[in-house]
Formats: C-alpha cells, structure tokens, sequence
C-alpha cells in the first residue's frame, strides 16, 4: 500500500518493504520495523510501500516486486526468513539497494542488520532470577522468595528464537546458580492461547517471572502473568508500551532496536551514504538491544537489581562476560 | 461408513457427470457469482477500512476505500502487465495444474482426497533432498539437468505417491473415510517435514527453517528472464491432463479403477480386485501431488523451505470447478493462476488484504458445490427449465 | 392417540371407507395415474394388481398423502379431505406400509412405533420410554403379534419388521391399511401368517388396501380386485368371480401364458460340479455345510430355499465372489476353486446377482458402461487395455432392444431405470455373450409379469441351446416351473434334491422349513445317487 | 466405542500423573484446552447425526473467535461498553449464521456436503484475517478484554483439587453440555428425530416429522457450539490472532475426530476431547520440566495419529447410515 509522508505525491525516496510472517500487529518484531519506516517519513521526504507475506513462500516474489520497481530506492526485508531469497534477488537486481534484518546476506548492494539478542536477553534473564529470589511486589503482580523459577516461551524452534533463550538461561545462572529455568515452544507464533497455557503451567509451578519470544503468542503470556498476578518479560518492542494494557505486570523488555535498523538504512540512502556490503552487529554497546524497564516500573525496582543489571551489561560490553548463543551448553 | 461412501461416490459422480454443457454454465456462474460477491464484499470493507485516499463518499455512510472494477483490474494487470507477471502467473498456473489434477485423479474414481496438500509437501521435500544429494556427482550442464530433473521428479512422485497410499489402504481394508484420513495426515505431514528440516536435513548455517538451494542444474531453466517458469513443466503438466483423460475414458484399467471408487460392489462382481484399485488410485493421486511438489522446489523456490503456499488446497478448487474434468482444469488452473499472482498486486498497490482471494475461492467452491442453485435459477428464469430431480440421494 | 375414534367422527353411514374421484398424477415426463376413480368399502380387503409402473405405488402414495394428485380428489368414510402430507393421512385414519419398509434399523421396535408420536413426560420435554414400551407391548397383544418391543430393527426378521409397521400404523390410530407389496419378501409360511393377521384386522372392522404382483394371492386373500394398466384403472372385479387368466389379461392387454410349457431336457455333460464345499460368511460362521451336486448342460438346476439359508453364500462361492472354506469346484471340467472372478467370466461364467442394484449394476453409470461391466477384460469389448467402445456400444444396443428395455436410452444413468427394466438389461447383458453357465438369483425379483415371462422364456432359451443353469430363487411357483431338478437348502445344507413336477408347494414348503416330510427322501436320494456316480 | 472414548481419557489422566504430576491446575488446564474442540466435537454430532456431516467446524470456530474479539472491540466503541457476555452472544449468533447458510446450501441446494464443509471452512480461514486487516489494519486484534474466571461456591474450597472448580464460564458451560447433550439425543423426541433424520429421514418423513427442519436444527446448533467453542477460545486470551491457521489452529478438525472416537456418542466424545486436551496439557509440561528436547512440532500431530490409529484398530465408527445424503420428500 502506498503511504506517502506528506501527502504531497511526488517523495523524492520511495522504500518498500517486506514484513516477516507474523504480520504487523504482533506488537514487536514487525511493529518495530514498522515505526521505523514511519519515523523516517515523519522526518524525511519519502514514501513507502509494504508487503505482508501470508507464508514465507510469498516473500521471494514480493522482494521481487519492489525491486523491479523503478521508482523504489531501497527495499527492507524484515527478518532471517528472506535470507536465502535475498541472497539470489540482491544478485539478480544488482542496481536495486536492500537492507535485511536478523540475517547476513554478503552482496555489496545490501547492507545487513544482525542483532546479539543473547546478550539483552541475559540481563532479562538475570532480571527475572533476581527477582523470583526477593520477596517484590508492584503493578500487578508479586514474587515468592521459596521458590526460584523462572520461565521462558517460545515461538517456534529455531537458531534465532535459541539465542533468546540461551542468553535469558544464562543471565537467570548468572543471578542464581542451578535456578530452575521453564522452557517450552508453543509451536507457532500465533497460538496465543497456547502461549497462555504454557504461562499458566510455569507460574502454577512457581515462576514469578516469564520472558517470551514468540511473537503473537506472547499477548496469551502477558494475559496469564496478569491473571496470575505474576510478573512477565516483553521482546523486541517496549511491550509495556506497545501492549499498554499488560503494562502493570511487564517488568521489562528486551528491546532488539528494529526500528532504528530501518531508519538508519533509509537515512543512508536519503543521504546518499548507503554502504552496502556492510553488516551492522548491534549488541548491547552499539544499544542496538538493550533491557528495558517496563514504563510502570521505571525507579520502582529495588537499587541492588538495577545497579548489577547496569554492572553486568558493562562486563558484557567488556567481554567479561561471555553470553553462549546456543542451549546446548545448558 | 459404505453407506456414505457410496452416496459421497454418487455426489461425486453427478459432478463429474452432469452433462459437459450443463456443468460449463455451472462453472461460470459459479465464478461469476463469487466474482460478484467478492465484490460486494471488497466495496462495504472499503467503508471500515481506513485510507488516505478514497475512492467513493456516500453521505452518511461515509468514505469507500476501494473500488472492486480497479481492484480486479488491478488483479489482471498484476497477473498479466508484464512479461515476468505473466511468467508468475504462467508459473502459478503450472503448479496448480499438477496439484488440480492431483485431485482429479482421486475424483473421478469416486474418492476426494483433500490430502493433496501433505502431499505435495512431502514430495517437495523429497525432492529438494534428491537432487541436493545428486548435484555435485552430475556435470553442470544439459546433461546433469537431463539427469537431475527427472530424478528429483521421481523422488517427489514415489514419496507424495506413498503418502496417498496410506489413506488409501486405510479406505480399502479398514473402510477408513479418506476425507478425514487425508485431512489428519496433512498436518501430520506438515509436522514431519518440519521436524526433518529442523533437526536433520535442514541448512543449519541458516536461522529459518529451510534446506540449501538446489544446485543450478536442478532448476528448470526459465523461460522468461526476471521469472522462474518454465514451459518445460507446464508441458508436462498438459501431458499429464491428456494422458488421465484417456486413462479413464479409453482404458480397462481405467474404467476399473473409477467403478472400484464409485462401487466396490459392482467392481467386485466385474472381476476387479475394488481395494487394490482404491489404494492404486489414491497412491496416483499422490503421486502427482508430490510432482507438483517437485515442481514448486525446482521451478519456484529452488530450495524446501517452512511455510509451503496452500496449492494442495487450491488444487481442490481448481479441480472442482473444471468439473474434475482433466481437460477442463487446464483453463481453470490458469484461472487460480491469475488470481494467485495478481492478489499480491493488489495487496502492493491497494492495499486491499491478499486474503480477498482465499475468500472468493471459497466461494466459487460453494457455488460450485450446489449446482441446483444454479438450476433453480434456470427455472426460474425461465430458460434451461425442467431438468427431471434426478439427484440422485432421494432414490426411493 | 387411540385407535377408535378420530375417523369416525363426521363418518357418513353407508360411505365407502375410501373413495378416490378421478385421481390424475403427472410426473415430468410420466402420466403415472390417469383419471382414477378407486372406492373401497369398510371392513374388507382389496387387492390392486398392475405391472411395474403402472401406477399403483403412485395412487397409494396420493391416498397417503405422499403426493399430491394432479387433479381429482379423496374422501374417506365420505369426507373429502386435502392431505399436505402423511401426518394429515393418519389424522384420517390411514396408514401405509411401504415396498421398502420405512423402519430406523439403529432404534428399537418401541421407538419406531412411536416415532413422531412418542409419549413426553416433564411437560413434552423429554420421552416416556416406560410407556411407549408399555403401549406398544399392549397393542402387539391385542393383535396377537409376538414381538420385543426393546429388539432392535436390524436384529429382527423382515416378517417381524413388517409387523412393527404395521403395529406403527394401528399405535397412530389407523382405520384404514395401505400394504404395497407385502409378500414380495416372505415366505409361503410366513405369507399365511400375514393373510392371518389380514384376517384378525379385519375382524377388528379395518379396511385392507394391498398391492401385490402374485395374482393368486390376490384371489386368496382380497375381497375385490383392482387391476391398473399405463396408470389407468382397467377393473375392479369380484375374487369370487376372478381367474388368474382374466386378471393376467386385464393387466397385460393380451393373453398370458401363466404356466409355460418346456420341452423336456437335453441333459449334457455336468458342466459345473461342486464336491463337499462348505463356506463360512464374513463372520466366520459356517454358512455352508458341505453340499455336493452338479448342474449339466442343457437342464436347469433350481435352488429354493428360505432367504438367508445359505444360497447367497453358496453363489458368491461358485462366482468367486467368496472362496469356500473346504470342497471344490469344477466348472467345464478344470479345477476352479481358486481361480479369480475374472478368470471364471473368462471362462463363461454369466452371474445375475441378487443384489442388482449393489452388485450387477453401476448406479451411476449410464447403460453403456454398465454394458461393459464384468465384460471389460474379453476380447470382443477390449485388447486387455484399451476398450474397444465401438463395439461396447454396438452390444449395449442390440441388448437393449432385444431385451426391451425402456426407455431404450444407453446414455440414460442405471438409478433413473425402473427396477424390472434394470433387471432386463443385467439379464441380456449376461445372456448375450452366450455363456455356458448361467448363474441366476432370484433373476425376477420386484419385476412385473411381462418382464417375468420375458426373462424365463430366455433362460429355456438358453436351457435349449445347452447352457448349463443354477436357479436360485425364493418364489416357490418360479423354481418349480424351470427347474428340472429342484435343490431345496435349508441351513447352510441341501437337505433334498427333488423331481419339482412331484412334490407339492407344501411339501417342499416343509423342506425349506427343515423338516422332512415322509416319502421325499427317497426320491431325493435317488436323484442324488445319480449325481455322485 | 464410548468405551474407548472413555479409557483414552483414564489413560490421559494417567499419563497426567506421570508427567504432570497430575494437580489441580494441571487438569484444570487440560479442560481448558478441552473446551474449543469439545464444543466443536459435540456441535458436530448433533449436524452429522441429523444427517449434515459439517467437516467445517474449524471454519465455525473461526469465525466465532473473531466475531467474538470484534464484538467487544465494537462494543467499547459504543456507549453499551465492551460487554463480555453480549459479545460471547454475537460471537454465537454470528457463527450460527453461517451455520445456518450453509444448512440452507445443503438442503435447499443439495450442495454437497463435504465439498461446501470445505467451503465454510476456506472462507473463515480467508475471511477473519481478512476482516481483521479492514478493522484494525493488521491480521490481529489488539487486545480486549475477555472472561473472568468464577470460583463455584463450595466445590472451590475444596483442599486439592478446589482450583479445578475455580474456572471461567464457558468451561462450566462445557462440563455442562456434554451431559445434557448426552440427554437429548437419547432421551428426548427431538433426540429421536435426530437419529430417524440420520438413519431414515424417509422413515422420519412417513411418520409425519419435517426432515428439512431437523437438519436445519441440528446443522444450527452445531454452529452454536462451535460459536460457544471459537468466543471462549477468543475472549480466554482476549485477543484474536488471524496469521496462518488462525488462533483456532486446527482444533476444529480435532474436534471433529474426537467425535468419531466417541463414536457420535456425546459423552465419548467429551471424553476423546479431553485427551487432546491432557495430551497438550502433558506435551507442555514435559518440555517444561524436563531437559529433553522433544520435537515440539511431532508431539502436536499426536491427537491426528491417534485418530487414524483408532479409525483403523479400535473399529468402525457407526456413522449415520443416510449422513451425506440429500432428502427430498417427493411432492
Ligand atoms: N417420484 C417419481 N418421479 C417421477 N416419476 C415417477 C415417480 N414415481 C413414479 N413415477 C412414474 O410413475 C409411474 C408409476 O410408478 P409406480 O411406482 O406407481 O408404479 P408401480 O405400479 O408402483 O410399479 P411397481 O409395481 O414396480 O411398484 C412409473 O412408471 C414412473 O415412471
Ligand atoms: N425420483 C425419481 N425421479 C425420476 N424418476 C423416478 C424417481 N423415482 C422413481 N422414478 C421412476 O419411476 C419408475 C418406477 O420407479 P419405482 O422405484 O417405483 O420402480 P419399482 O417400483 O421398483 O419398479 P420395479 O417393480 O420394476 O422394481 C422408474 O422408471 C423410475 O425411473
Ligand atoms: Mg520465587
Ligand atoms: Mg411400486
């Protein structure tokens, strides 16, 4: 669909982009790269075009779409899942620019996005442990001293969703040693009542906080952590913002900047500085991730927590700490 | 449940066989009746929908979003504007082609096989590891084509083949009913072929759930430069349609096959083994539901990769309207073809939902479904009138 | 609702009971009841006779309400009435047992009785079983029927289940009973237990309308005769005064030869022989116990027999539908016992099932691929693999018209076919490739007397030319008539082998029913000793 | 039958103590699940008994979750205020709608039944995201409000398994409609009618019962389940989620084979719905608790395996001799 900035027709840049399967409206991943776009046309003359696939299937012809388009200066692909396709079109439409975030694809006519989501996802994972270790209660939920458990939730399998729940394991180690950690994968990203059972059986078994990542089955694990007056775990986006009503019992978010990928990128070209060939690694010290408090948590959580948060995002960045991107260790 | 077999066998029949004349009417009404109510539909969302330009204001009702005559055209200007779309379209339609004839094959012999989907999907991945495995022991030339092509062909037909096989016993020696035996092993299909790509024969340096592409020499060699298609595989596509339209009008085995489906009874007293032919005709069809398979690795997304398009149930559609008529799916094929390839059209420049297409062909199903709707019409109208009720069902 | 009242009221002494005025019935295409005028009077039984498609069913399904007439109108006990349907029917006081028995198999008797009318409790909410079991048991009484009204329909015999119909129709009041073709299914024995209970309802001041196609049981059982013809009423003729000859012609439009005279034997080689078979149906039951006999050629070899002793069993092993258990088979002289079905059609093996609308036809096939069915795999219809449809077409229709079947349309689907036009075409499909066994089971079932006369003057036909026949039939009269030798099966055995022009209908009655009427055996014997030699 | 329906369950239930281990929660969670594919298992015996196989319950659930979430949405809208229960209603009569159109598509056009089941289900699975994306730009909701849970008095209280007791209205209306379904089919004239409907509408039709109409009854109520079933699912969550099977995710065809277990009976097949159920409920909690890495992805066909096992081993399933059929009383 066309969205011109300002509706003066003629914008000197016109982006397309292509969302990932989960569609917009999943309040993270696509929403981020979403806003993106929408800040830059707020600040920039440009105009963009977006594609939603139904099935990654889809994706292939619609990058193909946008790049044959003349009018187009930069295609953005949102998410791993164009990889293979992009490798194969950025070689095809070699005078087309594109960008692709969460995945790698070597062409000099694309610049990449890759995100170390293990890392943010330690410090929530380190959060929650600290957390389910205290007696604390704020918003809508409270913890339990007894018991140390914390859980986590996934989507689908997959070696991008693994490094979420690598790093969370690690980080809830890190603050408890031999912490029980809950994982389970509700199969789809779009199973919120599964997401929601899945919670349901962490809390009855004493977790006091649940991190997910799993797209729109996440909104069924902010439902059960409100409805169990326990605390939850937002990704990709602010979700306390972003999923507004849940703001009372998520404590925070691991934050995986999308957004200000896509900006960038579109700047880039707007300023005739696109470099492509280059790949962005945006961890915590580039703040391309980062853990963020939950809005009705900002300064309400006790000092000690947030002060060894801070001190170990700094180890991260030193490389004191080293954050596994795989369970397999665990 | 051989009661509803053959009563369902009787239905089917009657799809199959009301008169050519009477069934094309059918058909194009049926698609013009989903035309026009996909219309409507398009033209009321268009109030909801919110746009910063829009094309109609009623008083008091408000500002129309979209307007069906620019949507369609948008459609057919998608699917055929240019030399790649059509390629797109062209390749569409020969994916639906295989996978319509697919449940064709089934149909005529009495049996509805709503599996076509799992199907293809297995036969895909089948396919996709074959010629992986194959790629580096053949030249990359013609000749390693000549050997790859047909190999990974072979694959996907032998394992979507197996995969119709099974409901197919199940129908003949346990009286399971296929439509619902078909519709469990889709899922089950997609399940295991998810899990083998993910854990085992997937590209693990890669974070989405996808095997390697296929070497060059697997891919058909594209007609149109900018698209993948190829006239290679739609070739074999109409071959195919001729070869089962003479299979079940000018062969014995033919002929035994379909009295097999419609009437095992009957098929027995004639001297056929009818649980033999159930599952020879179910094993047909899924084979040709694993080529096409076979043909959307190694002409449209070169690699197996989660999230396979729903051509399988497509193929459903497009069988049904041409009258599960080999002949009459190639027109109709193309049909699904262009909508398929135009939706995205219209979801890039209208921004009306690719889902529009999903429902319409629901529709044309539904049409399709209930020829007497059309022939009280006829009555009504005047014209095409007192067809005797010869449906079958109320035999007394 | 009890049985008594509701028609009477408004009952105009001396009216008949039913009386239809120029009943016209059109279907697309079909006159089925043309200017009718039917009257019945209280209190006595009336028969109505026709060929197929004569219009009987269709006349009875207007006075049921079943349809409405074209033109004309119905008044019962001199009430003119307008039926929109059955139930309006039964508020009149009439009740219909239909050719194929309107019964749910899955309920029980009680439950089918009551159906539509079930007793409520709890202010018609939920059904008072108790009771419906109580009335049904007290009607069955009354009526001397000896029925479980907890058995469940598909557990019970045809004849049992035609007395639950005809129990439903009495539980909803009915003055005035419609039966269409009653004794088709039962057997002599239990065809005397029905006229019986004919009797006891009269008896109760019923009115008995009967359709039937056995001319004799009609002059046994009816007070007055109806006969239709091409959907018009010929006459109503006394009993007393009628013949089976007159009724014949009256039916037909010409003279009928009711017992057909047949040359006698030229008995042949044994063609088929059958040693110690036995063979256990689909639950593994025994349902033939080794039998041994031999059909020649040239003569007929008839099996009577009730249904359900063993006779399908018996045929689905010889056609190689089924294999036997235990025993052999030899057909022209080479061992057959396990050869496929499509070997022994090869063979020259024509099988009329008794099933035809299961087995011998293809419902939804038109007349030319059901021409081919059973013939796909000979040479003259195909190479083996490609049919030869020519030549298929050039059969179906010379078999059409030497056979009359009508409408004599090869394009026309099988269902849309009346059963005797099914039946004529199945018969010249299998008799046309001149075999030399000929297979029949109850080759007449359902089909009127001219098709009748027709099929069995074929099978002498055939008999003439040396063909081998087994008969097998549940009509007593048919099997004597074209047999020449006469098995009789009764459970899973051929208890006698018998000369058909010297027993009685009675004797062998007896025979079927298992018991061994005195002077049979040896005659059996005899014949039998014949065989084994 | 009944029986297998039944030990299947026993045997859910004791898998559940296995890995559970089985608790309160555990089995409360398990209903939970239960109640969409039940809904739609027994909505679709009263269609199949009555003579209408209605393969499209998955499209019914569907349709009822999103109508459901849209209700609400609406609702807020207006001054009346986002209403759970008038909601839950609209979601019902929405679905019974579309129920009730494609009754009229099989009898009064003698469509055929499975390929316009097909239909109903193509159509809700394209027309909810569809919809979703006109209302709300983007195939899901944003999130509403949806059911509260109620503690049953009493029962709640009770020392282990209170917390079973402690649940939201529509698994009560579940425990509730498997009985009472249970008790008209067998114990009520209308339940007879269903059955002669199915078996013999001829038979049915010559005793005086309008067949059309108690196909048109049985097809309806068949949506009113699954509307019951696809609302609860819906407002359980509080949001409808339309991207690929849409949040109903096959629970309809699940439904629809939980039936047959049950073979038709009503109580059988609550019971075969309530092993899916402990079956998720047991996928789950072993990918929590324990290290193994399960394939997810496997374990979920495990309902789809059981039934073609049960279809083949466990027998037959009776079905209605004349389901499928077209009736037309002639005249
Ligand atoms: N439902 C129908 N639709 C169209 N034509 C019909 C229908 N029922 C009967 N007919 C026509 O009416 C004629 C009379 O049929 P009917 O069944 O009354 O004959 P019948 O005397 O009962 O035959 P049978 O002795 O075989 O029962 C038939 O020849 C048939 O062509
Ligand atoms: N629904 C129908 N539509 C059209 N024709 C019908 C229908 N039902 C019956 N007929 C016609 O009515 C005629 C008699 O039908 P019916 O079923 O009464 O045959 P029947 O009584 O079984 O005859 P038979 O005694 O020879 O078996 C047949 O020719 C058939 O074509
Ligand atoms: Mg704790
Ligand atoms: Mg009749």
């Amino acid at each position: 669909l066309v969205n011109d900035g300002n509706g003066s027709g003629e914008a000197d840049v016109t982006i397309g982009i292509v969302y990932s399967t989960g569609g917009l409206g999943d309040e993270s991943f696509n929403d981020m790269a979403n806003a993106g776009v929408e800040q830059a046309v707020s600040e920039f003359d440009i105009a963009y075009e977006d594609a939603e696939p139904e099935e990654v299937g889809d994706m292939n012809e619609m990058q193909r779409q946008f790049a044959r388009q003349e009018d187009i200066d930069l295609v953005c692909c949102i998410g791993f899942d164009h990889q293979t396709d992009l490798e194969q079109n950025a070689a095809e439409f070699s005078d087309q620019q594109f960008m692709i975030v969460d995945s790698t694809v070597d062409a000099d006519n694309v610049i990449s996005y890759v995100f170390r989501e293990h890392e943010g996802s330690f410090l929530v994972g380190q959060l929650a442990g600290m957390l389910t270790e205290i007696e604390y209660a704020h918003g809508g939920g409270e913890s339990n001293p007894d018991e140390s458990v914390v859980g986590f939730v996934g989507g689908r399998e997959s070696s991008l969703i693994e490094r979420f729940e690598a790093g969370y394991i690690a980080g809830a180690e890190h603050a408890v040693e031999g912490i029980d950690v809950q994982r389970a994968y509700a199969g789809s990203f779009n199973d919120s009542s599964t997401g929601q059972e899945i919670a349901n059986g962490m809390y009855n078994d004493g977790a006091d906080v649940v991190y997910h990542s799993a797209g729109n089955t996440g909104g069924g694990v902010f439902e059960s952590a409100q409805s169990n007056g326990r605390f939850a775990i937002g990704v990709d986006d602010d979700q306390s913002i972003s999923s507004e009503s849940f703001s009372d019992v998520i404590v925070a978010s691991m934050v995986k900047r999308v957004d200000n990928a896509v900006y960038e990128s579109i700047q880039s070209v707007v300023e005739d500085s696109f470099e492509g060939g280059t790949t962005n690694d945006l961890g915590l010290e580039e703040e391309g991730v980062a853990a963020v408090i939950g809005q009705d948590f900002e300064g309400e959580l006790p000092e000690d927590v947030t002060s060894s948060l801070e001190e170990s995002r700094q180890q991260i960045i030193d490389g004191e700490i080293d954050v596994p991107t795989t369970t397999d260790d665990s | 449940m051989s009661g509803l077999r053959d009563r369902l066998a009787g239905t089917l029949d009657r799809l199959v066989d009301a008169s050519p004349l009477e069934r094309l009417l059918i058909s194009v009404a049926s698609l013009v009746f989903a035309l026009v109510l996909g219309a409507v539909l398009i033209f009321v969302s268009g109030f909801v929908a919110t746009c910063n330009s829009p094309v109609v204001f009623i008083p008091g009702v408000g500002y129309g979003c979209y307007n069906p005559i620019e949507v369609y055209s948008t459609m057919l200007q998608g699917a055929f504007g240019s030399p790649i779309s059509l390629g797109q379209t062209l390749q569409e339609t020969t994916l639906l082609l295989f996978t319509g004839l697919s449940v064709a094959v089934a149909f005529r012999a009495g049996l509805f096989n709503i599996g076509t989907q799992g199907q293809m999907v297995l036969g895909a991945l089948a396919t996709a590891v074959t010629v992986l495995w194959l790629g580096p022991f053949v030249p990359n030339n013609a000749i390693g084509t000549i050997v790859v092509i047909p190999a990974g062909i072979a694959a996907g037909a032998v394992v979507g083949g197996f995969w119709g096989m099974i409901p197919g016993v199940m129908k003949a020696y346990a009286d399971a009913h296929e439509v619902i035996t078909t519709i469990m092993l889709n899922f089950i299909a997609t399940a295991i072929a998810f899990y083998l790509v993910n854990n085992h024969v997937g590209d693990p340096s890669s974070d989405s759930v996808l095997t390697e592409t296929i070497p060059a020499v697997a891919q058909f060699p594209a007609a149109i430069d900018g698209s993948r298609f190829s006239f290679f595989a739609l070739g074999a596509g109409l071959l195919v349609a001729i070869g089962i339209t003479l299979l079940y009008t000018q062969t014995v085995i033919g002929y035994e096959l379909r009295t097999s489906g419609i009437q095992e009874t009957a098929a027995e007293y004639s001297g056929v083994n009818a649980e033999r032919n159930i599952v020879t005709s179910m094993t047909l069809s899924g084979a040709l539901g694993g080529v096409a398979g076979a043909m959307y690795v190694m002409m449209a997304q070169y690699r197996w990769q989660t999230g396979i398009p729903s051509l399988g149930f497509d193929g459903i559609a497009v069988s049904i309207l041409a009258g599960n008529n080999p002949i009459g799916i190639i027109p109709t094929s193309l049909l699904f073809g262009t909508l398929k390839s135009g939706s995205l059209a219209i979801n890039l420049s209208l921004g009306v939902p690719t889902e529009l297409v999903e429902v319409i062909q629901g529709l044309i199903i539904l049409f399709i479904a209930m020829p007497e709707f059309f022939r009280l019409i006829g009555k009504r109208s005047g014209f095409g009138s007192d067809t005797p009720a010869t449906s079958g069902g109320e035999q007394a | 609702m009890s049985a008594d009242d509701e028609s009477a009221d408004g009952a105009r002494p001396g009216a008949a009971a039913v009386h239809m005025d120029g009943i016209t019935k059109r279907f697309p295409g079909v006159v089925a009841n043309d200017d009718i005028d039917f009257a019945v009077d209280r209190g006595t039984v009336h028969a109505l006779v026709g060929e197929n498609g004569a219009g009987k069913t269709t006349l009875m399904n207007v006075l049921y309400g079943l349809y409405e007439p074209t033109e004309g109108s119905v008044r019962i006990d001199g009430v003119r009435h307008e039926f929109d349907g059955p139930s309006d029917a039964m508020d009149a006081g009439i009740g219909m047992i239909h050719q194929h028995f309107m019964l749910v198999d899955t309920m029980t008797v009680a439950e089918n009785v009551v159906l539509g009318n079930e007793p409520t409790k709890w202010g018609g909410f939920a059904t008072d079983r108790a009771q419906a079991i109580e009335e049904t048991k007290a009607l069955a009484e009354r009526y001397g029927f000896d029925l479980d009204p907890t058995a469940q329909i598909d557990e019970i015999s045809i004849g049992e289940q035609q007395r639950v119909e005809i129990l439903k129709a009495l539980y909803r009041g009915a003055e005035i009973l419609i039966l269409d073709e009653p004794t088709a299914v039962l057997t002599p024995q239990e065809v005397e237990g029905l006229f019986d209970i004919l009797e006891e309802l009269i008896a109760e001041g019923k009115t008995i309308i009967f359709i039937t196609h056995k001319l004799g049981e009609a002059l046994e059982a009816a007070d007055e005769i109806s006969v239709l013809r091409d959907g018009k009423l010929v006459g109503t003729v006394s009993s007393a005064a009628a013949s089976q000859e007159e009724l014949a012609r009256m039916m037909v439009g010409r003279d009928v030869l009711l017992d057909l005279e047949k040359p006698a034997a030229q008995r042949g080689d044994p063609i088929l022989e059958v040693e110690e078979m036995s063979v256990e149906d689909d639950r593994g039951v025994t349902a033939v116990s080794d039998v041994d006999f031999a059909v020649h050629e040239g003569e007929v070899f008839g099996i009577a027999g009730v249904d359900g002793n063993g006779q399908s069993e018996l045929i689905e092993a010889i056609t190689g539908l089924h294999q036997p258990s235990s025993g052999t088979i030899t057909f022209d002289g080479s061992q057959i016992t396990t050869a496929s079905r499509s070997d022994r059609i090869g063979m020259g093996m024509a099988y009329i099932a008794e099933d035809r609308q299961k087995r011998s036809l293809v419902m939804d096939y038109d007349l030319r691929r059901n021409g081919l069915l059973g013939c796909q795999r000979l040479p003259e219809f195909s190479n083996g693999f490609r049919i030869d449809w020519e030549s298929t077409e050039e059969y179906v229709d010379d078999v059409i018209d030497e056979y009359d079947v009508r409408p004599p349309d090869p394009s026309a689907d099988a269902h849309s076919f009346s059963g005797g036009n099914q039946q004529k075409f199945i018969v010249g499909r299998e008799f046309e490739r001149d075999p030399s066994l000929v297979v029949a089971s109850q080759p007449t079932r359902g089909v009127d007397i001219g098709s009748i006369e027709f099929i069995h003057d074929r099978l002498l036909d055939l008999r003439a030319d040396g063909t081998a026949i087994l008969l097998v039939s549940s009509k007593l009269d048919e099997v004597r008539q074209l047999s020449d030798r006469l098995a009789v099966m009764h459970d899973g055995e051929i208890v006698a082998v018998v000369d058909p022009d010297a027993v009685s209908e009675e004797e062998l009655g007896l025979l079927m029913a298992g018991e061994q009427p005195a002077g049979i055996t040896a005659e059996s014997a005899r014949v039998r000793g014949g065989e084994s030699a | 039958m009944l029986y297998a329906g039944a030990g299947l369950a026993v045997v859910a239930v004791a898998c559940l103590w296995l890995f559970g281990p089985v608790d309160a929660s555990s089995i409360a969670m398990a209903l939970r699940f239960t109640v969409p594919i039940g809904f739609a298992a027994l909505g679709g015996i009263f269609s199949e008994k009555a003579g209408i196989i209605n393969i499209g319950l998955e499209g019914l659930l569907i349709i009822g979750a999103f109508s459901a979430v849209a209700s609400m949405y609406a609702l807020s809208l207006t001054p009346i205020g986002a209403n759970v229960w008038l909601a839950f209603g609209f979601a019902i009569v929405a679905s019974a709608v579309v129920a009730l159109l494609f009754a009229i598509a099989c009898i009064e056009f003698k469509a055929d039944q499975v390929i316009a089941g097909l239909a109903v289900w193509l159509i809700a699975l394209g027309f909810a995201p569809f919809a979703s994306t006109i209302v709300w730009g983007q195939v899901n909701s944003p999130s509403v409000d949806g059911f509260s849970k109620w503690a049953i008095p009493g029962l709640a209280d009770l020392p282990v398994f209170g917390d079973i007791f402690v649940m939201r209205p529509p698994v009560m209306l579940l425990i509730v409609a498997g009985p009472l379904t249970w008790y008209v089919l067998n114990r009520t004239r209308f339940g007879l009618w269903i059955e002669a409907s199915g078996e013999d509408p001829k038979a049915l039709d010559t005793a005086g019962v309008d067949v059309q109409l108690v196909r048109y009854v049985g097809t309806v109520l068949s949506g009113v389940y699954c509307g019951i079933g696809g609302a609860a699912l819906a407002l359980r969550v509080g949001q409808f989620t339309g991207g690929g099977e849409t949040m109903v995710n096959g629970r309809g065809f699940i439904g629809l084979t939980a039936y047959l277990i049950g073979n038709y009976n009503p109580i059988g097949a609550f019971f075969a719905s309530f092993l899916f159920g402990g079956l998720e409920v047991i996928q789950l909690s072993i990918q929590r608790t324990s290290d193994i890495g399960i394939p997810t992805r496997l374990v979920g066909v495990l309902p789809y395996v059981i039934v073609l096992v049960v279809l083949v081993f466990v027998g037959k399933t009776q079905m209605p001799s004349s389901a499928g059929d077209h009736y037309e009383s002639d005249d």
